[in-house]
């Protein structure tokens, strides 16, 4: 188990992270979501004891490790950049922490052979690393992490430079290669369709806070505030400054949506209203769904689904919908909110009521 | 614009061409229209930079022609063919202002300041730099350097065609939603042809009207988005487009019925197919339909992604992936049923089609 | 170790001493507060306050160079001079 | 562990793997490699400019070249494009007169002492300068500069005292530590900037695998900037070479280098001119020996590494 | 790079600050002991306060002397610096000849400075050197011991030829440096050969240049032994430069306090131009 106790990191004028609280078990997988530069790479590195926090204390496994040097700490590490070291063979690279570990030579072999199997390496351990492409060059890395066996895994971004497929394969891998092990697990992105793939945990991080820590699919479904809402939106989320008065949400006279009954009891007032892409649509997906005119920018087919990009008033909306559908630009199409899954926020941006599933 | 016709090219760097694999792009023939908006889809080092490249006229092919509109264009230098590129990093011009950035194509060509104002300003407007109009590009964000190149590439009216090289890489993903829609609306409304490379599905199928998936220097297949992902030509197609990409399953073919692991399912129609060929079944994840009818498979996971959830189940001892709604519901003796339609036959990985 | 050849007198000793003690002094402003309180002063580009210390120091000795060329000997002028522009420096630069 | 996206995709990916190896990755990507036209046609006229610049540079070399094979006859009688009697009579000299090559062997001792101190203490402090921020760091850089700057003329006299106060004039070690005044501060700068370009993350990752700092240094930092090393060595042999003033102001007989055996030889009895032109060609040798073997790495040295 | 703060980098840094303090501080707190003080040999010394100071700072000697090492210096930036960069400018980027062709242009760069000195003093001379020989025979009498401006003219000439190397090889570092892409896209903007100088090359050239110029301006400002080897200064004193007439007073006439005053006014000039091109230097990579 790790926990950080209120550590915070300054860096001579910039506070890089703020006092922070954080608690991982053993054996779950712990995703950091946040933009660039919102600290995610300055809490791994406290994490990891490359970094001393500046106040605060790190336990792990109940054992205080705040000014122990990385080197007597059994973390791992991946960076985004792939880092290996160019002198070495993909072997010795692999064999690296072991070697310092002290291991016996058939010890050595044995787990280099297993760890290069699992990852694809076998044909290239005697290359040098920077003859390898970039997704040899990263599994190499990886493969150095592995035979580690640490109990802090942490992963920052480690498929950023990749190309689509592979990083959708490699995601995929990652978590089993490691689960096995029980080590705490982290792994930094900024991709939101990443967490919910890799599911597990999800930490919110921003301006070097974490605004939101809770399972991965409970910090999508309920935000505690719109930031934690805008950063796992992808596409962005659709937001809109409404008026709530009884039933129906307002903007100056004209009703725009119909309050749903897990908003009913929020006080009247302005608020803002948030929600996903997908549950803006063409065809009515509920009877309590809300109609709106809204006039189209553009769509974008992906394969299975397209994107409509909408103008609703001076508001700029995606809707994701199934299936292939090119309208035109520039006309005028009835869509439908689909109110149970509003969401609430106060002026300050803290939720006031999430959405629930449950509502459904 | 410009009508561009690829006429037999093939590429190698270096000297050696004793095997057809030295070449790092094979033949490729093609005619691509005037205002068309194409996508180079493919995995790293599948070629796409090269043909970019020769278009561009920044590599020569090693063989074949390249014609701009029926005229050979092949051996001019990339001043007179007339297109604009936009690269993966940002190409700025550091000691110039934003404004002088976007006018330095035109005032090249010796175009009318009038004529630089109106289009600079509108190009200007569009990126959302028009804050940054009199500053210099230098002390800009990586995002904002990239913007001012990719106005540099939609500056001029009079382009053959806008080639962009993995434009948006460096792009904050928010901000990659905004500026691909920009592009394609720009495309809709003046009709520019634009060839487009990238390795990312999302980004070429929603950017394009036609897609070209390379693979290892070739061309696999070229089709609108909706082709390539209800009738991928090749296994690989199937692969690279769509995520999860499309489950491929091992089946033997017997006229109209096709079968697997002991199932059988009829097809509407009996697929050519020649003898000794390896026969796989291809059937997309949003096109199995999970529920208490069909045949019977075991679920290892379900990923709960939000909007849909994806289950990992063994079928006939092979392991696919189905995509389920958000609502959907996941039964505790789970079958499945293809959808008839959307299913493709594959042999030798090629697709093959009915007798009709 | 014969070092006589160096030829030390109180004047330059003291002189040496406070150079010494200024740079001392400004490692334990710096340690105290650190950071260096780095902004943009009338030369248009980022100065800490050792950046400033080196300019006083600099500017100082060409005072006192500029007084002896053109005026007389009497360097406690100069001195007091170099004691006002060392305060302008650490205000404006 | 198999699960089917890696199976499905396992068949593409191997095949991808087999068949590219990194190197057709690389060969798209690299730049320099496009065979642009407008290059491949101006090729003849490309060399003009450097090509004259050379043979600028290389005629007055040729011009002592060229008198080292004549006899002082030859050379007082007139000018003559190439030795019309060549003799070795002045490289004989040289070679069989101690107190001529006895020059070359101090010079060399010297200049290879001063490059070994120099650049192994400038590697720790250039560590320190391109990863770590602390207490006056940037004005210590700046210092350091600065003594690069510093005229030697300044430093002659009081060195001769400082060094006399310590019994070491007229020792190699003398002109060593000496010409660390202007090469540590260089070392420092090169290796910096090719320390620079070393991501931090490497050592970082070293450090979590378990490396002690010592032995992450010797192992795996030290060939990492194997190249900034030799450049570094290469600048401090070149100016300890080429240094005169307080290279002579140091030495008396037992450690004089060979560019001041020169200059004393030169005006005793009347100029043996033959002689001198030979001792000239033989200070050149050593440099364009050690240039030869940083030539890869000129360029991106002259420019400290910061290119 | 982020950096981290550790002072204990402070003990990576000890060696180098013991060896140059040892180097460097010792013996700049003797010149300033001596600048104040008279002496006539055999470590005795009398208070002189500021004497020497006066003495240096009205003496038309040295004005002359620092008046010529800036013209000298002017005139060797106004010529290297600008050649340097059309050569490499006109140098390929790449083939097999471009290693061999920096070893040969590095190679004046390695060679001790008195041969320099040397070469171009048996070059240049009307009776046994190419140069001077061959003007001869045009009809130029060019004799450097006896004319200022012949003696000027050789010593900027030796210099150049020392020196532009230095220039060429910083500017092609700097030009093989620039990403392919940028020559791309000039080409698609269409622009002409003279707008990539300017707008590409010298921009990303800027960094060079600036640690070009600073040194080939310091080396300059202090040079000393090519021109006293060639010329010794003279004639009269048309190419005494202060590091020339500083040893000259010093060693020559064994003068220490002046020359002491003169070193530390030497010193502090280089230590303010220094300075400033410091200044400029990493304020523009901060910009960067």
């Amino acid at each position: 188990m790790l926990e950080l106790n209120g550590i915070t990191k300054v860096d001579g004028a910039d506070t890089h992270i703020h006092p922070t609280n954080l608690i991982l078990e053993r054996g779950t997988l712990n995703v950091l979501l946040g933009p660039t530069l919102s600290g995610k790479t300055s809490l791994m590195r406290l994490m990891a004891g490359l970094d001393k926090p500046t106040s605060g204390t790190i336990r792990f496994d109940g054992k205080d490790v705040t000014g122990v040097p990385v080197q007597q700490r059994g973390v791992a590490m991946v960076y985004q950049q792939f880092i290996n070291y160019p002198a070495f063979t993909v072997y010795e690279n692999i064999a690296s922490p072991m070697r310092i570990a002290g291991k016996d030579k058939a010890t050595i072999d044995r787990e280099v052979r297993k760890a290069a199997e699992i990852l694809k390496l076998t044909p290239y351990l005697d290359r040098m690393p920077l003859s390898l492409s970039g997704g040899q060059q990263q599994r190499t890395a990886l493969a150095r992490a592995i035979v580690k066996n640490a109990a802090l895994v942490l992963l920052d971004e480690p498929l950023a430079n990749l190309d689509y497929k592979l990083r959708e394969e490699l995601r995929e891998e990652l978590p089993k290669i490691f689960a096995a092990s029980g080590a705490i697990f982290v792994y930094a992105t900024t991709e939101p369709s990443e967490a919910l793939l890799l599911g597990g945990n999800t930490a919110t991080l921003s301006h070097g806070s974490i605004t939101q820590f809770g399972k991965t699919i409970d910090v999508y479904r309920n935000p505690v505030d719109l930031f934690s809402a805008r950063t796992f939106a992808d596409p962005p989320l659709n937001v809109i400054g409404l008026t709530k008065k009884g039933s129906g949400f307002f903007s100056g006279s004209d009703t725009v949506l119909a309050v749903p009954p897990h908003l009913a009891d929020i006080p009247d007032g302005f608020c803002t209203i948030a929600f996903q892409p997908h549950h803006l649509s063409l065809h009515r997906p509920h009877a309590t769904a809300s109609a709106v005119q809204a006039r189209t920018i553009i769509s974008e087919i992906a394969g299975s689904e397209s994107f409509i990009h909408v103008a609703f008033g001076e508001h700029r909306w995606v809707m994701l919908v199934h299936g292939i559908h090119d309208i035109d630009a520039d006309t005028d199409v009835g869509l439908f909110v689909d109110t149970r899954h509003l969401m609430a926020f106060g002026a300050d941006g803290r939720a006031i009521a999430g959405y629930s599933q449950k509502a459904a | 614009m410009a009508r561009i016709n690829l006429d037999h090219i093939r590429h190698a760097y270096g000297v050696r061409l004793s095997a057809p694999d030295d070449y790092a792009l094979k033949e490729v023939h093609h005619e691509w229209d005037d205002g068309g908006a194409y996508a180079l889809l493919g995995p790293s080092g599948c070629g796409k930079t090269t043909l970019l490249n020769i278009i561009s006229g920044l590599v020569q092919p090693s063989e074949g022609r390249i014609l701009f509109d029926g005229e050979d264009v092949t051996n001019l230098p990339t001043q007179e063919r007339n297109i604009a590129q936009v690269f993966q990093f940002p190409v700025i011009y550091d000691t110039m202002t934003v404004y002088d950035n976007l006018a330095f194509p035109l005032r090249n060509r010796k175009v009318p300041e009038p004529e630089v104002d109106r289009r600079v300003r509108e190009i200007i407007e569009m990126i959302g730099l028009s804050d940054w109009a009199k500053k210099k590009a230098q002390g800009l964000t990586a995002d904002q350097k990239q913007k001012i190149s990719l106005g540099r590439g939609l500056v001029r009216s009079d382009v053959s065609a806008i080639l962009f090289d993995e434009p948006l890489t460096v792009i904050d993903p928010h901000m990659k939603w905004v500026l691909r829609s920009q592009l394609k609306r720009l495309h809709k409304q003046f009709g520019f042809t634009m060839v487009y490379v990238t390795h990312d599905q999302t980004e070429a199928l929603t950017f394009a009207d036609k897609v070209v998936v390379m693979y290892d220097g070739e061309i696999v297949q070229i089709g609108t988005p909706a082709e390539l992902f209800e009738k991928p030509k090749h296994t690989f197609v199937g692969y690279f487009i769509g995520s999860p990409g499309m489950n491929v399953i091992p089946a033997r073919i017997d006229g109209r019925t096709v079968e697997m692991g002991g199932q059988t399912i009829d097809l509407g129609f009996a697929p050519k197919i020649a003898s000794g060929a390896r026969t796989e079944l291809g059937i997309r994840p949003e096109f199995i339909r999970l529920g208490r009818v069909g045949m019977p498979v075991t679920i290892s996971k379900v990923e709960d992604i939000g909007r849909q959830k994806i289950v990992r189940a063994q079928f006939a001892d092979k392991p696919i992936a189905i995509v389920v709604h958000e609502d959907g519901e996941i039964p505790s003796e789970p079958r499945v049923t293809f959808d008839q339609a959307s299913i493709n036959i594959y042999a030798d990985s090629w697709r093959v089609g009915g007798e009709a | 170790m014969d070092f006589s050849w160096m030829a030390w007198t109180l004047p330059t000793a003291l002189f040496f001493l406070t150079i010494l003690a200024l740079l001392i002094g400004m490692g334990v402003w710096e340690y105290v507060s650190p950071g260096g309180n780095p902004r943009v002063g009338i030369l248009r580009f980022e100065t800490t306050r050792g950046d400033r210390l080196f300019v006083s120091l600099l500017g100082s000795a060409f005072i006192h160079l500029a007084w002896l060329g053109l005026g007389g000997p009497d360097l406690w002028w100069a001195l007091a001079l170099s004691v006002v522009y060392a305060v302008g420096v650490f205000k404006l630069v | 562990m198999k699960t089917h996206a890696t199976a499905i995709s396992t068949a593409q990916t191997d095949a991808a793997q087999t068949l590219r190896t990194g190197t057709t990755q690389a060969a798209e990507r690299r730049p320099g490699t496009l065979p642009l036209p407008a290059r491949r046609t101006k090729a003849g006229v490309a060399w003009l400019v450097p090509t004259l610049y050379i043979v600028f540079l290389m005629l007055p070399i040729y011009w002592l070249v060229n008198m080292s094979f004549k006899t002082n006859t030859e050379i007082m009688s007139g000018v003559s494009l190439f030795p019309q009697t060549p003799t070795l009579r002045n490289y004989m000299v040289i070679f069989s007169d101690p107190s001529w090559y006895k020059g070359y062997i101090n010079s060399i001792i010297y200049v290879v002492l001063n490059t070994i101190i120099a650049v192994s203490v400038a590697l720790p402090a250039a560590y320190a300068f391109s990863r770590y921020r602390f207490l006056g760091d940037k004005h210590l850089f700046f210092w350091l500069l600065t003594n690069r700057m510093a005229p030697p003329a300044v430093f002659a006299l009081p060195f001769f005292q400082l060094y006399s106060a310590f019994g070491l004039i007229d020792t190699h070690i003398a002109v060593a530590l000496a010409h660390c005044l202007f090469n540590v501060p260089l070392a420092v700068w090169i290796l910096e900037g090719f320390m620079s370009g070393v991501p931090k993350e490497i050592d970082e990752t070293a450090y979590i695998d378990g490396y002690s700092f010592p032995r992450f240094f010797v192992k795996i930092y030290i060939p990492l900037i194997a190249s900034g090393i030799g450049v570094a060595a290469f600048f401090c042999f070149m100016f300890s070479w080429v240094e005169l003033l307080i290279a002579r102001t140091l030495t008396t007989t037992d450690a004089k280098p060979i560019a001041a055996i020169m200059t004393r030889t030169v005006s005793a009895s009347g100029m043996d001119w033959g002689v001198l032109a030979a001792a000239g060609v033989l200070t050149i040798i050593p440099g364009a020996l050690v240039i030869y073997f940083v030539r890869n790495y000129i360029a991106k040295g002259f420019a400290l590494g910061r290119v | 790079m982020q950096k981290t703060w550790n002072n204990k980098a402070w003990f990576m840094v000890l060696p180098v600050l013991v060896l140059v303090a040892f180097s460097a501080v010792i013996p700049l707190m003797t010149v300033v002991n001596y600048s104040v003080q008279d002496t006539f040999g055999n470590n005795e010394f009398f208070w002189a306060g500021t004497e020497w100071f006066t003495e240096v700072l009205e003496s038309a000697r040295f004005w002359d002397a620092l008046q010529r090492n800036l013209f000298f210096s002017g005139v060797i930036l106004a010529i290297e610096i600008p050649l340097g960069i059309f050569i490499a400018l006109n140098m390929p980027k790449k083939g097999l000849g471009v290693p061999f062709c920096l070893v040969f242009m590095a190679l004046p760069l390695l060679i001790p400075w008195n041969v320099v000195g040397t070469i171009w003093q048996l070059l240049s001379r009307a009776d046994i050197g190419l140069v001077g020989y061959s003007l001869a025979r045009l009809g130029i009498p060019f004799n450097y011991a006896s004319d200022p401006l012949h003696a000027w003219i050789t010593v900027v000439v030796m210099d150049v030829w020392h020196w532009t190397s230095l220039v060429v090889l910083l500017a092609y570092a700097g030009l093989v440096s620039i990403p392919d892409s940028y020559y791309q896209a000039t080409k698609i903007d269409g622009a002409s050969r003279w707008a990539v100088f300017r707008y590409i090359q010298l921009p990303k050239l800027k960094r060079v240049l600036l640690i070009a110029v600073l040194l080939r301006f310091m080396d300059s400002f202090m040079i000393y032994t090519e021109p006293f080897v060639v010329t010794g200064g003279g004639p009269g004193s048309a190419t005494t430069f202060l590091s020339i007439d500083l040893v000259k007073i010093a060693v020559g006439q064994f003068d220490l306090g002046p020359a002491a005053a003169m070193s530390i006014i030497y010193f502090l000039i280089v230590l303010l131009l220094s300075w400033v091109f410091y200044t400029v230097m990493t304020s523009s990579d901060a910009a960067n």
